[in-house]
């Protein structure tokens, strides 16, 4: 194929370019209309929450409602402050969105549907994802107003304390799985749920064996999740924007495209990592019958796994609008309580899970003389009993570190309580009622 | 301890026991949406003893039926068969309107010069007129009711000051919107109107409605019921004023030389005297003077009904409203006085 | 190496270079922070043109993440260097010029002529830094440069804690209306307030 | 050491969270909030200037404008005022129409109220749909009996406009169906959500002794647990004939101020289940047949004299100070406007929280800017 085109075109650098164009541009143009879709999407979901309709006047159930938005930001009039920076007003909305497009640079988006696949695209991620702060920092100090500057402060606090235990998160699914390329994730969640391809031999592959079915699955997805909430923005961690305190944070002064392009890379991030969240911990495009369609019709397997994946983002995307539905905002020092006192260190507990799990699985398997994992204590191995079936190993483990995961939980959960003397009742003690007499 | 009352205590309200959370409360926030969310879909809250399902109205399609107690802004009746109307102008409706944005002239006899019980003109400030109702429940004759028509929506603030040609309606109309409330009044308001008809002449109280176009104006009383009514002020009234920027303007003189006259008056002047009302008009608001002074000027009465003699001249009952306006200044005054002293 | 290649090299060069004289020459020192952020950038953009994906990606989390992000709220937290128009050239700057160039010699000229290059063979596939090569390293030849870092970052954090807690010491603490009210129930005092509001109308 | 700089922000009086034309001049030290300034008197319409120059019965239409949530109740104050320096009676049946519609407007401003605090606490909506659902079905009632939904102009001095219309108690029972439905799902959404206890828990706390200092009045008060309630302190009208409690709060903090709401549109519904009850029952007509003409509410000229008429609003006591001089037109009008004085003490609500909370607070007060500067 590749001499074939070699053929056609020249040089392979010529094919290569040709084939990066291609991918550039179907990614320019689906992310947009991901974007497009997710407004119209959230507006009408949180319609119904509330009892109401949403938009359903443009196009058939309101679905060109996006366009119409599009066309109303592209005639609005482009308000740049007077007082403000002109070119990093002007910049900012691209670095802050740049680089949100360069995450699905590596995001497969199905089975054999990835636009570049590098080795490190967990932390091509990470690092990617963190850019779009500086942009951030540009838009609130470039609109030159307290607000747009507050509201970059706080968002760019905010981002960075959140990567910490979204990295750790993800970081103990590193461990655990030993790869850092998101291609890879998929397969490693075939088979069962909480066995995962260990059976392989005896029940055919059900795609089901996805990591948040594990304790250290379960708590790094639901930290993931709590850190895309937080670096996404979304309710109840829209402080950077928060409308009721600081007008619109750092978009105050932003308007027609260049607001457009600002809420364009917030709700792509919001997609963008929920797509990693459903690769890594929701088992990617696994799901019953997706392996065997795979194996049967590549083609006809990799349009499905990419409607799977798609589907397990916009769910996640759902939960997101259905949260925003139901949720207050949390305050900033309580948003930073939560990821330095709560998150964190549960996030380190879950490596510590993870690294338990490793041990399990790993300690003396198969030829026990040259397994590097072989330590005995006292020359007896602790784990021997544990023999060589991985099924054993893997309940064992699950077990395991269940109770440590819950047990971190809970606990934190209790260090986190209000201290004695703080709490309401004391205070409603303090105010001990009935002395003031009625006139 | 709790304070007991005459029929009742007060009691503190609970707060709830401190207990561990883990995310109960915020569970069952979510429980309560995604309930209403699934309801949306296959429910619509039509009655009100139901609290989930959409409650949307999707309004140029679907409107709310208008309770017959409905007001919004007040327009005037004309009898459908005579096309007489009922307003005798006894200048009730301007006494008690609380932002005073109902304006009226009597009509004059024009052969006696004696006022007829009959309105020669009739204008109300839409723009701020603000729905009290207060006119309609004051007018002994039941001329001036309250609209049921809402979508009077429009960018043309001077076309906002409505005239009698546009707030006539024929009393069909209001049985449409109305039926109960007219038939309590009805016998009584003819009964007054016959007696009213016998004292007028000529054209005198015939609504321009009637008269130019009584052939549009029975279509429109013969509009369905309440809220389904077209908006008749907007369509007719609007494109009255709409061709030029000279028929607005010259509303707006018109309507500031009034103001200005009042002012005048207020300010003690004797009303039949139209210098001093320019003098004063001049002294109190300089930019209202040049308007005023054009509607002094004698005005040619090519086709507008409204003349400066009859706005500023010696009529009767400009004189009763004026002699009023100076009570109720000297008993402000005498207030303010005995205030500061 | 194909023509693409050397093309965008080119061009990553020079627009490193450019806007690292940018740093230095721009008056707004915000400005200057934000070409420092598009040099550290290019940089990552040339370590991937080597195939260096890791140190690539290293860079931008560490450089464009994080240090970029440290430097900008360092200049924004302090009060008057966002100003425009501060001189970055002064009188002597020849003599800076001359220090400056002197210690890029001291660091470069060792590593230029003692350094052995490696000339790679045409089509031999190398990889350059992958991440396991580095982890061994880290834990195996360059263990204990790696602690002492470590220990080091671990030092500036508690240093960081302490400096922010003994600065929340010297805050002036602002008294709730409750704490205020349940002080003066404790020392038996007047609990009427003074007022330390006034709410006024703005004049008509 | 490092040392930070008090930063000066305007909070208002463009903002989408000041409930109006408001501006709230806020001092921080960092995020804490030193010192806080309200300032008001944007939507400044010379209300009680207006008064002494219109008639009493001119006035009613006008009441409606002061805290345009509550018209009903605001209409109340004023007539309970000039019933009282007129001494008109008023008809039983009119006394329980009033009552009707005052609790009515108090379960109309409360499931407002606690929704429009969620909302500036940052929720999306979501409470505030639940709750104007609610309202608008009130409303519905409002505009069939007086014509308005919101400026409703109802009562006249000795009693109401009208008689309620026919088709009225239906759909008033119908309504009655659903309010509980409503308060146990408003109190399933919010009153457990960790996020509102976060951020409602012990911020914003108004001593019981500062809040009586500040005469603060309404719910804001009685979240401070202070029993007062001008219903139970001076009953007006019939409310000495109906059973009701009074809501009272422990710690006076955001969260009494919310559960202490949803409380009394509890203790309202109770009060319109009996009013529902006895209403077939009452005598008399809709209106005193003395006052029963406009032409009689016009030409009311209360003997020389003075009066405070005070009704409990939704927002608090509502007083109406005239001085008749024998005229036809009140000599001194004054409004005792429970929003404008539940508002003084957000200074030292503030005081010690961070920024976010002002909104919050701000929200938990519950103002009209149409009261405050009236």
């Amino acid at each position: 194929m590749l001499q074939f085109l070699e053929n056609i075109f020249g040089p392979s650098w010529i094919v290569s370019l040709i084939a990066f164009l291609i991918s550039t541009t179907v990614i320019l143009i689906v992310t947009p209309v991901t974007f497009m879709m997710m407004t119209w999407f959230e507006r009408r979901i949180v319609a119904r929450m509330q009892d109401r309709l949403g938009p359903n006047r443009v196009g058939p159930a309101g679905l060109l409602q996006a366009v119409a938005d599009g066309v109303k930001m592209f005639t609005k009039e482009n308000i740049t402050p007077r007082a403000a920076d002109k070119w990093v007003h002007l910049i900012a909305p691209l670095v802050a969105t740049g680089p949100v497009i360069f995450l699905f640079a590596v995001i497969p988006w199905g089975y054999g549907l990835s636009p570049v696949d590098i080795n490190v695209s967990v932390l091509f991620v990470i690092a990617v994802s963190s850019i779009s702060a500086v942009g951030l920092m540009m838009g609130g100090w470039g609109s030159n107003n307290k607000f747009a500057l507050l509201g970059a402060m706080r968002a760019v606090a905010q981002m960075v304390s959140y990567e910490i235990p979204a990295v750790i998160a993800l970081l103990s699914m590193v461990l655990f799985t030993g790869t850092m390329n998101l291609n890879k994730y998929t397969e490693l969640q075939g088979g069962l749920p909480i066995l995962g391809n260990t059976l392989k031999d005896v029940i055919p592959d059900l795609g089901l064996g996805w990591f948040v079915f594990t304790p250290i699955g379960l708590v790094g997805f639901m930290i993931f999740f709590i850190c895309i909430l937080s670096e996404g923005e979304r309710t109840p961690f829209d402080i950077p924007e928060a409308d009721s305190e600081i007008v619109a944070g750092y978009m105050t002064e932003y308007s027609g495209m260049k607001f457009a392009v600002f809420y364009m890379g917030q709700f792509l991030f919001n997609y963008a990592l929920s797509m990693v969240a459903s690769i890594i911990f929701l088992g990617g495009w696994n799901f019953p019958g997706i392996p065997q369609l795979i194996s049967i019709a590549p083609p006809i397997g990799a349009l499905a796994s990419a409607v799977v994946l798609g589907a397990k983002a916009w769910f996640l995307f759902f939960v997101m609008i259905w949260l925003r539905g139901a949720f207050p905002r949390l305050r900033m020092d309580q948003l930073m309580a939560f990821a330095w006192k709560f998150l964190l260190p549960l996030a380190l507990i879950n490596i510590l899970s993870a690294a338990l799990w490793l041990t399990i699985m790993l300690w003396c398997t198969g030829d026990c003389t040259q397994n590097p994992w072989v330590f005995t204590v006292g020359g007896i191995n602790p784990l021997g009993w544990l023999g060589n079936s991985p099924v054993l190993r893997q309940l064992v483990g699950f077990v395991l570190t269940a109770i440590i995961n819950a047990g971190a939980f809970f606990w934190l959960l209790n260090v986190n309580r209000r201290p004695a003397g703080e709490t309401p009742a004391d205070l409603a003690r303090d105010q001990a009622f009935g002395t003031a007499s009625l006139p | 301890m709790t304070v007991e009352f005459d029929r009742g205590k007060a009691y503190v309200v609970d707060r709830g026991q401190p207990k561990l959370r883990a995310g109960q409360g915020m569970i069952a926030g979510l429980d309560v949406v995604i309930r209403h969310f699934f309801s949306a879909f296959t429910k619509k809250l039509e009655t009100p003893d139901e609290t989930s399902g959409v409650f949307t109205v999707q309004y140029p399609e679907e409107r709310l039926a208008m309770p017959e107690a409905f007001r919004n802004f007040p327009i005037l009746l004309f009898d459908d068969t005579t096309g007489q109307e009922l307003c005798t102008s006894c200048f009730q409706c301007e006494r008690i309107c609380p932002p005073q944005v109902i304006h009226m002239t009597q009509a004059v006899d024009p052969t006696t010069g004696k006022p007829v019980p009959a309105v020669a003109e009739f204008m109300i400030e839409y723009d701020a007129c603000m729905s009290c109702g207060l006119c309609a429940e004051v007018c002994p004759f039941d001329a001036i009711k309250m609209d049921h028509d809402f979508e009077l929506a429009t960018d043309d603030r001077a076309g906002m000051t409505v005239r009698k040609a546009d707030l006539d309606r024929p009393v069909s109309y209001y049985e449409t919107i109305a039926p109960t409330r007219w038939a309590e009044v009805k016998d009584g308001a003819y009964k007054k109107l016959q007696g009213n008809i016998k004292r007028r002449s000529g054209s005198i109280g015939l609504s321009p409605r009637a008269a130019t176009a009584p052939k549009k104006a029975a279509p429109a009383a013969a509009k369905p019921a309440a809220g389904v009514a077209k908006p008749v002020a907007v369509k007719t009234a609007m494109p009255m004023a709409a061709p030029g920027k000279n028929m607005s303007e010259e509303k707006l003189a018109r309507l500031l030389s009034i103001r200005a006259a009042n002012v005048a008056k207020a300010g003690g002047a004797a009303p039949a005297e139209a210098e001093e009302v320019l003098a004063t008009a001049d002294t109190d608001d300089v930019a209202e003077a040049p308007a005023a002074v054009a509607a002094a000027r004698p005005v040619s009465s090519g086709g507008i009904p409204f003349s400066a003699d009859n706005l500023l001249g010696g009529v009767p009952a400009n004189t009763t409203m004026a002699e009023d306006k100076v009570e109720r200044l000297k008993s402000i005054r005498s207030g303010n006085l005995a205030r500061r002293g | 190496m194909n023509i693409l290649i050397m093309v965008i090299f080119v061009v990553l060069a020079a627009f490193t270079l450019a806007a690292g004289v940018m740093v230095v020459t721009v008056k707004n020192i915000i400005h200057a922070a934000l070409w420092l952020i598009a040099s550290f950038f290019s940089v990552a953009a040339m370590y991937l043109l080597m195939e260096a994906e890791f140190i690539a990606i290293v860079q931008v989390l560490v450089y464009v993440g994080a240090i970029s992000i440290l430097v900008l709220f360092a200049i924004m937290l302090t009060r008057h260097v966002t100003g425009e128009g501060v001189r970055q050239l002064y009188k002597r700057w020849w003599i800076a010029l001359i220090v400056a160039a002197a210690l890029f010699g001291v660091l470069i000229v060792p590593t230029v002529f003692n350094y052995e290059w490696a000339v790679q063979p045409s089509g031999a596939q190398i990889s350059i830094a992958s991440t396991v090569e580095i982890g061994t390293a880290f834990m195996r030849e360059y263990l204990l440069p790696f602690e002492v870092a470590s220990v080091l970052l671990l030092v500036a954090l508690i240093g960081a804690i302490v400096i922010a807690f003994e600065e929340r010491s010297t805050r002036r603490r602002v008294l709730t209306l409750a704490e205020e009210v349940e002080q003066r129930r404790q020392r038996n005092e007047s609990l009427r307030l003074a007022p330390t509001t006034h709410a006024s109308e703005t004049s008509e | 050491m490092l040392k930070t700089q008090e930063l000066q922000i305007n909070i208002g009086p463009q903002h989408p969270s000041t409930h109006g034309v408001f501006r709230l001049v806020v001092t921080v030290d960092g995020e804490t909030i030193v010192d806080l300034k309200p300032v008001f008197g944007y939507l400044h319409r010379n209300h009680e200037q207006l008064a002494e120059v219109s008639t009493y019965i001119q006035m009613m239409p006008f009441t409606d404008r002061l805290d345009y949530f509550n018209s009903m109740a605001n209409n109340f104050g004023l007539a309970i005022a000039v019933e009282k320096l007129a001494g008109i009676e008023v008809p039983q049946r009119a006394n329980y129409i009033r009552v009707l519609m005052a609790e009515l407007t108090r379960i109309l401003n409360h499931a407002a109220a606690v929704a429009f605090m969620i909302n500036d606490m940052g929720a999306w909506q979501t409470p505030l749909a639940f709750g104007m659902r609610e309202r608008e079905k009130i409303l519905d009632l409002f505009e069939m009996a007086s014509g308005a939904r919101m400026m409703c102009n109802y009562f006249r001095f000795g009693g109401i406009v009208r008689d309620l219309p026919p088709d009225f108690m239906p759909l008033l029972n119908d309504l009655m169906k659903a309010l509980p439905t409503f308060f146990d799902e408003t109190e399933r959404l919010l009153r457990e959500n960790e996020i509102l206890l976060l951020r409602s828990e012990g911020v914003g706390i108004l001593p019981k002794e500062v809040a009586a200092s500040y005469s603060v009045t309404g719910p804001v008060l009685r979240a401070s647990g202070v029993p007062y309630d001008v219903r139970k302190a001076e009953p007006y009208s019939v409310y000495n004939e109906l059973d009701f409690d009074v809501p009272i709060g422990s710690v006076g903090d955001i969260y009494d101020r919310f559960l202490v709401r949803i409380e009394e549109m509890r203790q309202s519904y109770r009060i319109v289940q009996q009013v529902i009850e006895r209403l077939p029952d009452t005598t008399g007509g809709h209106i005193n047949p003395a006052m029963a003409s406009i032409g009689k509410q016009k030409a009311l000229k209360p003997p020389v004299g003075d009066v405070y008429g005070r009704v409990e609003t939704p927002k608090g006591e509502l007083g109406f100070y005239i001085v008749s001089d024998g005229s036809a037109r009140p000599y001194r009008y004054k409004v005792r406007a429970p929003s404008f004085i539940n508002l003084t003490p957000i200074g030292d609500m503030c005081r010690g929280h961070k920024v976010a909370d002002v909104v919050v607070i701000l929200g938990s007060i519950d103002i009209v800017l149409g009261e405050v500067d009236r």
